[in-house]
């Protein structure tokens, strides 16, 4: 359900240059994947990670070889505006990795000593989740942080802990802040998550059964890997490959 | 009507068992002391007691035996509870279209007309929640009389009325009885409501029926305790004779020959009605007294004199007087016994104060 | 509020009117039965019918999902019955919902049923009404504020549903997509705006529909009753 | 104690306007046909009637004025309810004990005496709701004298009974009565119940207090209902003088020389006693009768005849008659009254059967 | 059952018997008040009261999520009391299941006080019971079925509850994971068969527990009363 945003620009760019209407389905990847599993009427999914995808294949659910990575997630540590002070700040491309590693530490230890807490997705089950453990094990926190986390049952209520300033800070999806900044809503200081410090969250596609004789969902699946679709993504805090 | 009642019922230290054949289409009182079981045996007729064993026929129409249980609301009779029941949600109108709507069939009174009788037409439109005690005991009987029912069955209806309406109500039911005619089964410990209007009495105690029969023969005798109560009356058969439009007297014959006055009745000469004569309204004397406010004088021969054994009532002896074919119950003191050397055989003068004759209806 | 939105407020009425229709239907002589019967399985049943509760919804949710895939025998029966498959229709939906609700709408009622003067159906019967016309002319009238409590609370309960829905609806906007998903949608979405002006909406929506109920609906008055007797 | 009373109260188109002050101690009986007033008049006093204009004073403790309302828990009375009122999920025992462990002070009769004159003993077990009509209004009269009120209020509470447990019950709270010292209201519409327990009569119709006053004095007057009741009876006082073991009765002086008999009481010699003589009771001879078994025969002056005028009444006429002090009033046919030649003045005797004298309780 | 499951299992039961304690202590008297009072606001309160039926689960959790936080007036409050964040704490939970489960409470309970013969409340005033006196002795007993309708209703609702707890919760082992979130996420997680191993053996627990409650719950017998009279 972090991909919401740029499905609905992609949808909006398919549906100007083809002639087909197309209904987005939204809701974490999990429950996605179990509907489809009971029967949905779903022609395509777009998942969050790449192993309910491959699941469905060997179920026989969707067709196979139709399965690629559409985008590529990226990690953010996001504060809210309870958080009292981000002890450094940096940007991405003239800071050393060593700078980097002790602004999360520091910022994370603030978290731990203001006595507030750390949003997550549920690591068990959500990709952003279980890349935001990766991190957090690189930085030799996962075991101090554990009794501080918060886990939300996807990235989206991880964001809402955040947003809401129940907890200081949060590991949430780019693609969200993006979002908001297309809102103009206020948006969260954030800091991107180093992409060497967590497996790449490859968000996979995949045709299912059913969309198997479906004109629309065919043509979405080629369109979802033309330029035009990847600038979308891109824009949307997303990589492509 | 016929009823064919065999009954067996535990409850807790409770037991019933009534075994009888009712056969009037009149009034059946059923008599007892507060916990004899007349709601509950009531309460079984009407098919509400579950849990028992019996026979109940009605009209050769089977209500409950081994394999047959007839349900309350197929038996077309009509209940009036000792509590009222009235519907909390319907008005005094509403109460009695209820029953109207539902009635077994259209021999019944018209729905104005009991009202008018039971005086409750100004409360037609009133919340039964706030109705006066009397008033819910009215719109229950009218309830009760409104679905034209084959049977009757009344448990007390007319405890809290005051007796003008008590009065009132009771003429009105003999009438609607005859119109309607439906048995009546109609509990009460009031005696002289039950004189006045049963027929047939069944007297329960224990859960049992220690005397049953019709109310003429059962108000003579003095081995019952019946004629023990401070209310106890014979009852006698004497036929219209004349009317005195003046003094709005009714003159009677009893036996032929002996005349008695009451309060003037309007049943036609040469019917034949009942009379209640309460046994403490009924004094002796030897001779025939002269200048006397009493009208009825009767001369009688003393049957017997029954000393009573109770410690209250030591004082008070219950003669039997008989006259022609008929007997009347005189409660004096032993004193008065004594004095006036009262024996069996000896002929008296048995005074009875006119206006403590009740009429009674058809018989 | 976009039309999206006006769809999900439209099926969500539909859906909470339907399933609260056929609740009252079978819930009210379920919870008469139990009211009066000695059975020996009452307590069972009463179990049975009070699970709902204690289940957390998205297991309801799951266990319907097994019940209603197309492979599932009720899957099978419906699809060669309607010629549509249950799964994520409004059929499914509605038996969902009709599941989840049933203990709100038959323990009220029950409760109330108990509570019943019994001597007045007595009255009623031996004034010829048989059981169904007593059910209609004393309990119903007499048990009117449990009866909306218990349609109330079944309503409502259908309206905030959200676990079950969640996973037997799939979300599809004009067939399965309720209220309470929608909004969920939209807080997810980081649409707080729309959010607010959405469940602002309903909170006023609610309250003047259940204060004009409320208001209405003044109890039958057995209890302030004089003297019930004589 | 004292009553003061102010009330105006309005129940759609039933108005209740009373003002008056009660102060006796002894048992005021309230008494009014039905729908009358009496039962919402009670349940004002109790406190249970709301919105109602008034001032209520009890013992100079202010119950209602314009600023107070104490509410009914406070009040420390007992009601006896025209409906039962028992606790259904309460053994008759667990009513009981309700009442008892709230009780208002420790004067009052203890729980066992109380079970064992009214006769329930046998019930303390049961179920409430299995009782017979007769046993719950005795469970319901049991539960309001355990808790020791300073004032008891009882709304008919005598209905549902036979006359032998009424009688036994009326005994017992005479004595009660006494031993509590706390003042009754009693609601009733038996004229011979009310006439023979309370001191203090207060009659209501359609909602206004139409005559008050003392029992004895009331009884007499000819000009109020009550003495066209049928029950009619007037009081009269009268000093106990022998008593006759061996015939079981009393012999009473009323006014010095005229003696009545009645059925042993047990009152001391000398104590004044009321005796209440039904109207229907008292025939009347122009001569001294020889040979009666009527004992009781008082000399008497006629002072006033009284026609009826009501149709159904119209056969009887209401007689005053007058000997020292003291009234009798009887009811005669008017044909009597004519034959004898009646009239204001003259000399007559009347008849009074024994057994229908009443004893009455302390005056 | 992993030891996170009992966790789970107890944290829930803890859970919904603080709740349902704290609903029977605001709930009695709020019912009773409602169920006898005439003041004008009483239709909206009632409406105030079922407002959470109404209200998707998640848009209460959504609501409550703003209002437990720090920044907040009452998040501030807790925080400067106790010591600790509100939010993600085991009284948040409690909080939001005592308003959520609010109206289960209190609706059987109103529907039952005012069926309730008023006639035994005034009986009961002239032996000298006080307001709090008639409560206990008359009131309780007599509305017996209804509080234990109410207090099971409650419990269940909370133990049931998902979409409140899964915005304010946070999934926080032994603390605020309750049975509802970690079955949710065994279902997400595709451990079929240990979920149904936890669902059935909740089932289970369930069915007993009722039946047990409601085979020794018999009707206080308003009802069959055979003459209330005289
Ligand atoms: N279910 C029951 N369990 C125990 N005892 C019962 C039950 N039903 C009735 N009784 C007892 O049976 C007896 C008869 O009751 P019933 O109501 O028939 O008396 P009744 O003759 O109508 O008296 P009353 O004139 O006082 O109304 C009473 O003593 C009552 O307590
Ligand atoms: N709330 C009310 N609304 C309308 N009428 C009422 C209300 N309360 C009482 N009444 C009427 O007031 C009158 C007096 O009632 P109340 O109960 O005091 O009579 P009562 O003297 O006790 O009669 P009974 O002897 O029949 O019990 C009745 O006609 C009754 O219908
Ligand atoms: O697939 Mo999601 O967007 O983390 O639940
Ligand atoms: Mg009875
Ligand atoms: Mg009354």
């Amino acid at each position: 359900s972090n991909f919401r945003w740029a499905m609905s620009d992609l949808i909006n760019a398919f549906e100007a240059s083809h002639p087909h209407q197309l209904r987005q389905v939204n809701a974490s990847s999990g429950i996605l994947f179990n509907q489809i599993t009971f029967g949905a009427p779903f022609d395509v999914m777009l998942s969050a990670n790449s192993r309910y995808p491959q699941q469905l294949e060997q179920l026989n659910l969707a067709v196979p070889e139709s399965r690629f990575t559409y985008a590529e997630g990226k990690l953010v540590l996001a504060f809210s505006d309870t958080m009292q002070a981000i002890p450094c700040s940096f940007s991405n491309d003239n800071h050393l990795p060593t700078v980097i590693l002790s602004c999360f530490t520091a910022a994370l230890t603030n978290v731990r000593q203001q006595r507030s807490k750390l949003a997550v997705a549920n690591p068990d089950i959500a990709p952003y989740g279980i890349a935001a453990q990766q991190a957090l094990q690189h930085l030799g926190l996962w075991d101090v942080t554990r009794q501080h986390l918060v886990r939300g049952s996807n990235v989206g209520q991880a964001y809402q802990f955040v947003a809401t300033g129940n907890t200081a800070a949060g590991f949430v999806a780019l693609s969200q802040m993006s979002a908001l900044q297309n809102q103009a809503s206020d948006s969260l200081a954030y800091w991107r998550v180093p992409e060497n410090w967590y497996q790449p969250i490859r968000q996979q596609a995949i045709l299912l059964q059913s969309g198997k004789k479906n004109l629309a969902a065919l043509s979405f699946l080629v369109f979802l890997k033309t330029g035009e679709a990847k600038d979308i993504i891109e824009r949307h805090g997303y990589t492509t490959r | 009507m016929s009823l064919l009642v065999s009954l067996e019922l535990q409850r807790k230290a409770f037991h019933i068992s009534v075994q009888t054949a009712l056969d009037s289409n009149g009034v059946t009182a059923i008599y007892g002391h507060s916990g004899a079981g007349k709601t509950t045996f009531l309460r079984w007729l009407a098919g509400l007691e579950k849990n028992t064993v019996g026979n109940l026929v009605f009209n050769n129409e089977v209500w409950q035996d081994e394999n047959t249980f007839l349900p309350t609301q197929q038996r077309q009779i009509a209940y009036v509870f000792q509590d009222a029941r009235l519907f909390p949600h319907l008005s005094v109108l509403g109460n009695l279209q209820y029953a109207y709507q539902r009635r077994f069939n259209d021999n019944g009174p018209l729905l104005e007309h009991v009202c008018e009788w039971l005086d409750m037409s100004h409360l037609l439109e009133n919340n039964v929640t706030t109705l006066s005690g009397g008033e819910q005991q009215r719109v229950a009987i009218a309830r009760a009389l409104l679905s034209s029912p084959r049977l009757i069955l009344m448990d007390e209806p007319l405890e809290s009325l005051d007796q003008q309406s008590k009065e009132h109500i009771l003429q009105h039911l003999e009438k609607l009885h005859q119109q309607l005619s439906a048995p009546i089964l109609y509990v009460s410990h009031n005696l002289e409501e039950v004189n006045r209007l049963a027929d047939h009495l069944l007297v329960l105690q224990q859960g049992k029926v220690i005397a049953q029969g019709s109310m003429l023969e059962l108000s003579s005798r003095t081995d019952l305790s019946l004629s023990h109560e401070d209310n106890a009356a014979s009852i006698i058969v004497a036929t219209v004779d004349r009317h005195d439009e003046h003094y709005q007297l009714s003159e009677l014959v009893v036996d032929d020959d002996l005349r008695v006055f009451l309060t003037a009745i309007d049943h036609d000469i040469n019917t034949a009605v009942r009379l209640r004569i309460p046994a403490r309204d009924v004094s002796i004397t030897l001779e025939q007294p002269k200048n006397s406010s009493i009208l009825n004088i009767l001369p009688c021969v003393i049957d017997e004199i029954e000393i009573q054994k109770s410690g209250a009532t030591h004082a008070r002896v219950l003669v039997r007087l008989h006259f022609a074919n008929q007997y009347l119950l005189a409660r004096l003191t032993r004193k008065s016994v004594d004095r006036l050397k009262l024996h069996s055989g000896q002929k008296v003068f048995a005074q009875i104060k006119t206006v403590a004759l009740l009429n009674e209806h058809r018989y | 509020m976009s039309p999206h939105d006006l769809d999900a407020i439209l099926l969500t009425l539909k859906l909470a009117a339907v399933t609260t229709a056929i609740l009252l239907l079978l819930g009210s002589p379920l919870a008469w039965w139990l009211a009066n019967t000695r059975c020996r399985i009452k307590p069972a049943l009463e179990a049975v019918v009070a699970l709902p509760l204690v289940l957390p919804p998205t297991v309801i949710g799951f266990y319907l999902l097994l019940a209603f895939a197309p492979s599932s025998a009720l899957g099978q029966f419906w699809l060669a019955t309607t010629g549509d498959s249950l799964a994520f229709s409004f059929s499914a939906l509605v038996i969902g919902s009709v599941l989840y609700s049933l203990p709100f709408v038959v323990q009220p009622l029950q409760a109330s049923f108990e509570q019943l003067p019994k001597s007045l159906l007595e009255a009623a019967a031996t004034m010829g009404a048989s059981l169904k016309d007593q059910f209609f002319s004393i309990i119903m009238p007499l048990s009117k504020r449990s009866f909306i409590t218990a349609a109330s609370l079944g309503f409502a309960h259908t309206v905030g549903e959200f676990g079950v829905v969640l996973m037997i609806g799939g979300n599809i906007p004009g067939e399965t997509q309720v209220l309470s998903i929608a909004l969920y949608d939209k807080v997810e979405n980081l649409q707080y705006t729309e959010a607010h002006w959405l469940a602002g909406g309903l909170v006023v929506f609610s309250l003047l529909l259940l204060a004009t109920i409320y208001r209405f609906n003044r109890p039958a008055a057995i209890g302030s009753i004089k003297g019930v007797s004589h």
